[in-house]
């Protein structure tokens, strides 16, 4: 079955972004297929390579990224969301005059109709939120 | 902009939290906006604390923060008119629907009649709707 | 002196009030803030929260909140004391310490 | 086919196991996750939500959540089941849609 | 690391939440174990759903997140020994203090008896307690 | 007399900056001193230049910056919650390998220290969270 997944909230603060990733593990484990993960709200916070969890800590931006490379999942951090959060690429951050870029490997950015598309074209969405 | 070849899925957006003391309310009406482009079968459900986001005569000026809730308005124009307000979230806040706004679309089967776009239902109603959905959007 | 105690919390969503009101000495105020607000509202599933620590605690709901949310003041329960910001200051001030019900 | 839906907020908390259970159609299923997992827990405050609500609608519980809080599993209100993250997957793939209560 | 000049303020931190669903027991313990060093009169509530904090048993292996309840115990080498549980909040949650961790502390003025820092208090004790502070953190 | 003020949540996802914000202005009217700004959780969020919020609406970033400036309030940014959350000046950056940094105007990072200090010193500490 192909999934799509919907993460609401930002790394550590909820345990959303943990859960969502257990949850995608498991379902790549059992064969099925990401469509893509979506971060909305303060889940784009996890799509930031400024990140550095204590060293005892998993380090949920790397997971995501790992599990993204390894699974070629489309991860896409919503562009609406992350200008209000300080998230940007160099695209943005060029368009905005910013003075630096934030986004993590493995993560781009675009809009909500990639939220909608992957509503349409999987076949189960999974929400994590707070 | 539904390159989906024909595929209509039925879309819920379930609206639980209240207005302004978080950003869900606003962040949830941004993606109904981009969805109507999509021509899905979409209804919106306002239940518990969410029916506080229709409530009429807001005014932010004091909070210094942006009033969204004139853009429920607009919703009728992008014909998402299929608004299902939970009626036992309304009485245990002791609203009716005069205290929402007047949403309204323009039918286009019937001779482009104003109408309504609000539906007050009860739990058991909502429950059946609830389960015919494809996809299930909270925030 | 007495505590001053902030709920910003829908008494519908969360259990922030009522925890509020069952540790609130009496003599201690309670401020309503953000979502908090709709506790002050009468005529509600929850309004016998605030209407039954009436006599025991002085409470407030600020103002503004209000405003945003659409409610008008005369949908508050009987006693309930509006202040703006300014007046969020000076209860801070005229209280021992504040605690926030997050 | 039926809706999953999943809560994962502690019921003491937050009104979102209430108001699922009110909205849940008899034969959906409900996953209880994270800070949710309180609900599936026996002789509480709050344990008469989820035994009153067994007949009509399946209770599953996340056994991960339930070990991470140190919740022990003869604690569980008769007949809800504990799965892992792959019974989550199963459960969503079994149910027509998931519904997430936030 | 008090240079205030011997001034000694009564701090209260108030736990409120569960843990691991949200980080605030976490970095609330953070804040605690900072704030040890600088002499204060520091006493700690839990309240709610954050008397789930110190239930013992805690393994997190399968969630992937870091277990941090070992970290209550370490509380008595800091000084902090004056830890209130509500007992009304132990009681709707079906727990009693045998549920919980066995926090221990030496008791410096009593031949150094180790003593439990767990104190299980009623509301209203509780109340006339928070009203004692001069500082009320809750996170 | 002296406030000290919390901040728990990051801008826009909670009301919690909003309110201390406003709070922070009405008591600088008044004649009161605000003795520190402390950025705990998601607040550290508060700190980070690369926000662009939609132009019809406030920018609390900028805000905040403003409001520190102006009346020279010392605003700290958690060191341990900002790490977590992807917010770093030069020095954090360079002590943790990155290639940039993100914390705004008007703001510094340093330790919980400053936490604890704010409840010493200031006459009442108010807190502003979810």
């Amino acid at each position: 079955m192909k999934f799509g997944i919907l993460v609401n909230e930002g790394p550590y603060t909820h345990q959303a972004s943990d859960s969502a990733y257990q949850f995608t593990k498991a379902a790549l484990a059992k064969g099925h297929t990401i469509d893509r993960v979506f971060f909305y709200h303060d889940g784009v916070n996890n799509g930031t390579r400024f990140t550095t969890p204590p060293t005892d800590d998993r380090n949920l931006v790397n997971l995501w990224g790992g599990l993204a490379k390894e699974h070629n999942i489309d991860m896409v951090v919503c562009v609406a969301a992350a200008q209000r959060r300080g998230i940007c690429d160099a695209d943005e951050a060029k368009r905005h005059g910013k003075d630096g870029n934030n986004l993590a490997d493995g993560f781009r950015i675009s809009g909500l109709g990639q939220l909608i598309e992957l509503g349409i074209q999987a076949d189960r969405l999974v929400v994590f939120g707070d | 902009m539904s390159d989906e070849g024909g595929t209509i899925k039925k879309f819920m957006y379930v609206n639980r939290k209240a207005p302004y003391g978080t950003i869900y309310a606003l962040e949830s009406l941004e993606v109904v906006l981009i969805g109507a482009a999509f021509d899905q079968d979409v209804s919106l459900a306002f239940v518990d604390d969410g029916v506080y986001q229709l409530v009429k005569g807001q005014n932010t000026k004091g909070v210094g923060m942006k009033n969204f809730s004139p853009t429920y308005n607009a919703l009728g124009d992008y014909d998402v008119n299929k608004i299902y307000v939970e009626k036992e979230s309304l009485d245990a806040r002791g609203l009716t629907v005069d205290d929402l706004l007047p949403l309204k679309y323009e039918d286009e089967d019937d001779d482009w009649a104003e109408k309504d776009s609000i539906c007050v239902i009860s739990s058991a109603e909502l429950a059946k709707l609830f389960d015919q959905q494809d996809v299930v959007f909270s925030f | 002196m007495a505590l001053l105690h902030t709920v910003n919390k829908s008494p519908f969503e969360k259990n922030a009030l009522e925890s509020c009101i069952r540790l609130a000495l009496k003599g201690s105020s309670i401020l309503l803030m953000e979502d908090g607000v709709y506790g002050a509202v009468k005529g509600t599933a929850k309004s016998s929260l605030v209407a039954g620590a009436k006599g025991k605690i002085a409470v407030y709901v600020l103002g503004p909140d209000l405003d945003a949310r659409g409610v008008s003041k005369d949908k508050l329960i009987d006693g309930v004391k509006v202040v703006d910001y300014g007046g969020f200051v000076d209860l801070v001030a005229q209280h021992s310490a504040t605690q926030a019900w997050l």
